[in-house]
């Protein structure tokens, strides 16, 4: 449950402090160094440096011809990259915000997904898709997209969400060196809302693993990326309260850790999801069938889901409203407590 | 290929007519209708900017250096047809029609930005890249569906050439003969990608041959040649030849939009040799005899004066409503998405 | 409850034996010949009249300007109709199978779904998507796709997906009249596997109603489209072990028919869920999640879903290991039926 | 336009050679090569349709009529090349080296099917149209990067080219000059929709332009237009010159897959005057004096049987496994995963 594999980091002593997006960067860095088969591709992601920095300073490094430019073409991104990968390259491929992935869905769905299926494991596609996503930066329209649930119905595809630059970093080197296509998903809102130590070189955080985030006993508070520091907050509310919560930071979208949701779950008979994708068809469902299929008897209050509304994520001056706030998880947490 | 397609011009850069068959097109209302609306578009954008600087405004992208493309475009347009833009063509709608309060809206998060005046066919704008070309492509060829004379327009960039609607809508308009111009602004870059990192084409009008169509490459910082070979390739479309791919080359002067900072990728002395299409417009004027100081100064005045006032209504616009979240998903609210609302409406209220 | 408005059938006593793709066709006709602003729109419609014979004769009857073959080119068939349908048309566009859409995902995702929102209303998109989806007919790859869940978590468009003739001709003529656009799936499998009395002229089948297809008093079981059939054997087999099952056709996948599931469910205590979609990511999340939120009380035992596996669908030597049976629906009612 | 892309031919449709440039470059062997692939793979193609009515293979799609098109291009392949096909190409994949029972069994929908020969680098065939054109570019990108002399070939038919995975293929090959090599069967059909209403352009050869690259519109029925047209595209390729544009017009004599029936909208002498291409190439062998008949009757014997045998086979091969459902979706089984394969084999298992 919740353990970490690290590798020995290169150079052992050295932490630094850093923010999310800077991890993030850390971590692209650190495998451009280590495996000359790490390439990188996006848009805007050379000189420039991403449009949120992330890939700052790695063109300069690296050189044009393994920190690439491409054009604006998502499919056509995708599509190398896949031509790329299955002959011998780990590509990283940047999508500018989630909201652009869809040219690319296609290529996503039928393929990067597919090829190790089809082919017995003949072809694979060894590559990361990174994306920002998710509102509240006062982005422009379809910058705010949190569409994870339309890529963990994929089967073929790993879907990972980190909300901390440790987890950051470790979970973008994992996803670079696992076998298989991972989709990594980078909230835009907690970029650079703290700094925490991240060990130099490289080390990995292992994927399908959620964290225990605080101990509690009354209720389970299960969320992911932009959401945590929300679910926090409300926790930290509810406790004054006297309502004791605990925080699952799932970390993996696909695959789910199961066993951390039910063993939580189990100790404190009450949940409430968070995440700010719609309510209809968004992961939250998905998480209340685990507890169903695992935890049903332990339940004593229906399962609370604190959602994005079923409205496409709106302009920014209603964005507000659109996303879930601490004041909806804690309405959310006295609704299972005092059921 | 770029021989094939050499750039059109009808002024130089110091305002000097160089093709005199347009002559007797020129008159002196048609040159003022073009610097009137040129002021009046730059005069919104330097406001948007420093509003933004002033946290105001939302992140905002500038349209400078565009003017000429947008406004000999949009003057080109006829009073029903329809124009599909994208995120940096509101030089284009204004000047078609658009309302200057709510095109400050927009640019405030405000969804009320996005509704065109009464009557006027204009799309909101395109901000997944390219996705506006088939759809003016379909609107196009509904007008000649329905035998009317109208037309479409699609405004796009530089970069939104290398998406595949970019492809598909150009196929599909060539196919079935829809009255669409395909109006390229190609301004050397995409954010930061320049157009020889984009395509390995010359030109991007040469691109039209893919789809059998008329491709112009025209020098975008002329009014003139925008105005001339737009409204061609209307006359072209309402006679029922089809699609024109237009290139209209030009320059974004500053950056992507506020939140970019061209510093980082364009060489510094690069564009420094684009004369500003206004200024060009200026000379030309002064050439010809047709530069009014008191008129400048006056429409100067008057359109600070407009500018100002629609900063002042769009600051005065009434809050974002909530249930604007909600109520224009579906025609009718379904069971629960009505129940979302009721119940986050009941927890604004504090129950 | 599963109430059918229906408008007044043009030719009132006469009704013709028809099979679902036959009810499809006749839908169209119906409404080609009722509203001039009628297109038909996509790939091999015309003289070929579809891969499954849906379009057949129409493109003869209202000639290839109301019936329109286009080019190979999902992304441009649904821009194309937005633009149609935002200028006073009301286009039906198929898409070949549904495993054929995602290259027009962007289109339907930012546009089809979010003009009406984006323009409050101003500008309005009636258009219906039409495709083919399932599996269990030996189609070649790819082709086999059941990815409802991709479109419901889309909000501003409409789901639905009838399981009989009746059904099919009365649902696609209310999707043609609905203010918004409505993505119609049609069971390939079942498209030739019945006739039913289906009645001459326009009528509809409310948009956003399930139906009771079977009372039952021991169990719910909840499907739609392709699945009925598969349900209604496994509960003929579970009644003649004394289990007595009610069956909920949704018919409308979104919105969901939120009454009528709990209403069951409530009554039984116990529901199976059934769906060939993939689990993870599937609509029957959304059906547990509805209900623990309207029917936590009543539930005698964890719902159990029956669907197709986390996995591609596979090429078709595999595909009916794939696909739920009623073998598999029988374990499902007989695990919740003896919790 | 079109004259701009006249079609390329080394032999008319009587077997003579028209281009006597040629003379030298083709000797008997090359001549018996081609003779032997194009009725291996005819044989293949009308046993697989025969075996499709018996109901002993799933829906098929047949290429007869297209030999020439995939054995010339097929032969002109380096060894260690890639080859992105579609579900219409297995004659070139069949002539590069693929397994003939795995190609069967493909069509019998079985997975092993998609698997190729161990250091033979076929992809599966490409179902989603125009999918493996990226695909194909990133590819011989990669070939490129590693300083190999290896190139790829993407396969895929006129309809192909109004999807934009072909657009954003094409740009991103020119772009990054990939060592592909575009090769286009343009058989007038995609299903029932006849070239004329997928397009407005008259070939598909001068779509090169938008990319800057070459476009070449050749007789894709001459089997010595396609070999060496498409060897030139390679040898440009691996010269660094980045990818070219291949259009070879043919002709698909029979239905667009077992499934469907082009009476239904193929006028009915459409076709009547194309020359069938092994026809054609008899006809060449009959008139330079190559022609063997006992050597033709010797292979076409040899064929039958290593087709037969192939059909037996794949009769034979052991039965499909509900494990391979599970097995390789990823790397390691995922927990979730794996409990369900253990929960379905248990039912099957009957527990
Ligand atoms: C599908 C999609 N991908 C990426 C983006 C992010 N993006 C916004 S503007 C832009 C560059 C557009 O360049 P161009 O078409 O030349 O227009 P310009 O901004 O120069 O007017 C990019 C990459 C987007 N809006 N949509
Ligand atoms: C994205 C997508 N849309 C639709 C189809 C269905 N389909 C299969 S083959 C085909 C026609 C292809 O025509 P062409 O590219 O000319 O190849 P040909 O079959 O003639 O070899 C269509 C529409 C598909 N496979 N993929
Ligand atoms: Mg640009
Ligand atoms: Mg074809």
């Amino acid at each position: 449950m919740a353990m970490e594999i690290r590798d020995i980091p290169q150079t052992k002593e050295t932490t630094q402090l850093l923010t999310m997006v800077q991890a993030v960067n850390d971590g692209m860095k650190t495998m451009l160094e280590l495996d000359e088969k790490t390439l990188i591709l996006g848009e805007d992601i050379g000189k420039n440096g991403g449009v949120f920095r992330a890939t700052e300073g790695l063109q300069e490094r690296f050189g044009a011809d393994r920190v690439i430019d491409t054009p604006l073409s998502e499919a056509g991104i995708i599509g190398t990259s896949i031509g790329l990968a299955v002959n011998g390259f780990k590509p990283v491929a940047e999508m500018q915000f989630l909201g652009f992935i869809y040219p690319a869905y296609e290529q996503i769905m039928t393929h990067v997904s597919r090829i190790r299926m089809r082919t017995m494991g003949h072809f694979t596609v060894p590559m990361v898709i990174r994306a920002p996503y998710g509102a509240g930066i006062r982005a422009p329209e379809v910058h705010s997209d949190s569409t994870e649930a339309l890529f963990t119905h994929m089967p073929g595809l790993k879907v990972v969400c980190p909300s901390s630059p440790y987890d950051a970093k470790g979970l973008l080197i994992a996803a670079m060196e696992d076998p298989d296509p991972v989709l990594f998903l980078e909230t835009m809102r907690n970029y650079r809302a703290k700094r925490e130590d991240v060990p130099a070189g490289k080390y990995t955080v292992e994927i399908g693993k959620g964290k225990k985030v605080k101990e509690g006993t009354d209720v389970t508070l299960i969320a992911w990326g932009a959401m945590i520091p929300v679910v926090e907050k409300a926790a930290e509310q509810a406790e004054k309260k006297g309502i004791s919560c605990e925080i699952i930071d799932l970390r993996t979208l696909y695959p789910l850790d199961r066993d951390i949701i039910a063993e939580s779950v189990q100790k404190t008979g009450r949940a409430v999801i968070v995440h700010e994708a719609h309510s209809t068809g968004g992961l939250g469902n998905d998480i209340v069938s685990i507890i169903n299929d695992t935890s049903f008897l332990y339940l004593r209050a229906p399962i609370e889901r604190v959602t994005g509304f079923d409205v496409p994520v709106p302009l920014f001056a209603l964005e507000d409203h659109y996303l879930p706030t601490p004041a909806r998880v804690v309405q959310g947490i006295e609704k299972v407590v005092h059921f | 290929m770029k021989t094939q397609y050499p750039m059109k011009k009808v002024i130089d850069d110091e305002g000097n007519l160089i093709d005199s068959s347009y002559k007797d097109k020129i008159d002196e209302q048609l040159v003022r209708d073009f610097y009137y609306h040129m002021t009046r578009i730059r005069t919104f954008d330097r406001k948007a900017i420093s509003l933004q600087r002033q946290g105001r405004l939302g992140t905002y992208a500038p349209f400078e250096g565009q003017e000429a493309s947008q406004v000999g475009s949009a003057l080109s347009l006829g009073a029903d047809d329809w124009v599909f833009p994208t995120y940096r063509d509101h030089g284009a709608t204004l000047t078609y029609g658009a309302d200057m309060i709510r095109t400050y809206l927009y640019w405030n998060g405000r969804v009320e930005g996005c509704v065109p005046p009464e009557g006027k066919k204009i799309f909101p704008p395109a901000v997944p890249i390219a996705t506006q070309i088939p759809q003016a492509a379909g609107a196009a060829w509904a007008e000649k569906r329905k035998g009317t004379n109208n037309a479409a327009i699609a405004f796009f960039g530089d970069g939104a050439t290398s998406e595949g609607d970019f492809h598909e809508g150009l196929n599909f308009a060539s196919i079935f003969k829809a009255p669409v111009v395909f109006f390229n602004q190609n301004n050397g870059y995409a954010i930061s990608v320049p157009i020889e990192k984009q395509m390995n084409s010359e030109t991007i009008a040469q691109k039209s041959v893919a789809y059998g169509i008329p491709g112009v490459r025209i020098d975008g910082n002329d009014c003139f040649a925008v105005y001339f070979e737009t409204k061609k390739a209307f006359d072209y479309a309402r006679s029922g030849n089809g699609p024109t791919l237009i290139e209209a080359v030009t320059w974004r002067t500053g950056a992507h939009t506020t939140a970019d900072d061209p510093s980082k990728y364009r060489p510094e002395d690069q564009g420094k040799d684009v004369v500003d299409p206004l200024l060009r417009l200026e000379r030309f004027m002064k050439n010809y005899g047709c530069w009014d100081e008191a008129w400048v100064a006056d429409i100067q005045e008057q359109l600070k004066e407009e500018v100002e006032a629609a900063v002042e209504a769009m600051e005065k616009f009434p809050k974002a409503n909530v249930e604007d979240l909600f109520d224009h998903v579906f025609a009718e609210l379904p069971a629960q998405l009505a129940d979302q609302k009721e119940s986050y409406l009941a927890h604004l209220r504090g129950e």
